[in-house]
């Protein structure tokens, strides 16, 4: 496992090559990458800042991640969030799954995502032409994060 | 007992605070206590605290409700639903 | 979109970036690597040739892509078989799916893999110390397949 | 009418054939025909195509079942379920 916060970019590839190389049980790596956009809400967008709550993000995403290997029979897993200023094109954060099926690291890396939207403390602030600005959480997120407890709805076959 | 409070994003800016620490009475309290506190404040704290507010708190940097207990020397923190990802 | 069907290996983390480089509406790229394991049915595989329906499979998996497209709003698409001989460790198939939001990223990555594994033209042999043996379809594959017809189950909020 | 057919992977191999051209007669039949004239041939045909075989047909390079139209210089073919990914 491993987990970390950064305020420099990350190599999505040498990534999911760590979370399979020499491991011949691997059979399906799955890799989210989150990048920013220049547009949100009808607005162009400048720069994002990343803020978090340093003593509780790794603690958070460990949590997380902990639950997704306590749900799924996982062999590796990595979460790379960055903090700091961003701008349109950059990437913000890294999910990679190694599993030895592909249903669960499917299954494992859309949770992490979920999860890590709603629980890990992050907060971007965008710079508009109008100014800077908070984002909104949004409800679908929630509604998102909380159908997996709800149900196994997501879970492999 | 004394409770290290920490404020984030829009709330820290609100507030124009980052932490503090706080002295209730006691050894022993609930985070509602701690945001009675900060709520009679008046605006902004009363109305970014209210009941409708739908800020976030964790103690001791784990998601926290009302009535997660609090002791001397807890960290406490109040923060916007985060946003990350 | 871009569909490949070749004997060399790819690059997970060049096409991961192929699919978001310079697009400012990208803000999710989710991806799958599938590798070959060293066992299956509890036996040792040394070899895994992958033999395929030439004339069949870009066209197959076009479709299959084109109907994600249609379900999802996506951005791109990036599917990659591999076909020869193959041992333990190699890549077999990359899917990349790029848009504006995770879960139809998501949503749409699984939703080809799904259908590839049940779809498209692609038979693989195991190399064993016990000699050579065609690799059985699993009949949970059909099924995982079958539920995207059923329901909008995996369809994101 | 003439159609050519394609074997591929086990049932490649248990055929022994690659490709072959198959004369049916008309101008107009269903997969089902063909089959049919295989079976006929006794195994390892009648096996394998066999009503619980588990066969694949493909028409024109497009998933076919037994009441898919063929028309003269069709390409045709007959497979295992696919295992790639």
């Amino acid at each position: 496992m491993k987990i970390l916060v950064q305020e420099t970019d990350f190599d999505p590839g040498a990534e999911i090559a760590a979370l399979h190389a020499g491991q011949p049980r691997v059979g399906a790596v799955t890799s989210f990458v989150g990048l920013v956009r220049d547009v949100n809400e009808g607005d162009a967008i400048n720069t994002l800042t990343l803020e978090h709550y340093p003593a509780m993000t790794e603690k958070s995403l460990r949590g997380i991640v902990d639950e997704a290997m306590g749900r799924w029979s996982l062999l590796d897993v990595t979460v790379i969030h960055r903090v700091g200023l961003l701008n349109p094109l950059d990437r913000i954060v890294f999910v990679g799954v190694a599993s030895g099926h592909r249903g669960e690291a499917f299954a494992a890396c859309e949770f992490i995502m979920d999860f890590l939207k709603t629980r890990a403390p992050f907060w971007k602030k965008e710079g508009t032409p109008q100014g800077d600005r908070w984002v909104e959480a949004r409800a679908t997120d929630d509604e998102v994060a909380e159908r997996w407890q709800q149900s196994s709805k997501k879970d492999p076959a | 007992m004394k409770v290290k409070v920490l404020y984030f994003a829009r709330l820290r800016e609100k507030f124009g605070v980052e932490s503090e620490v706080l002295d209730l009475p006691g050894e022993h309290a609930y985070v509602a206590a701690i945001v009675d506190m900060l709520r009679k404040r008046g605006d902004p704290w009363a109305k970014e605290l209210g009941l409708d507010a739908g800020y976030r708190m964790a103690v001791n940097q784990t998601l926290a409700g009302l009535v997660t207990p609090v002791q001397n020397g807890d960290e406490v923190a109040i923060f916007p639903p985060v946003t990350g990802g």
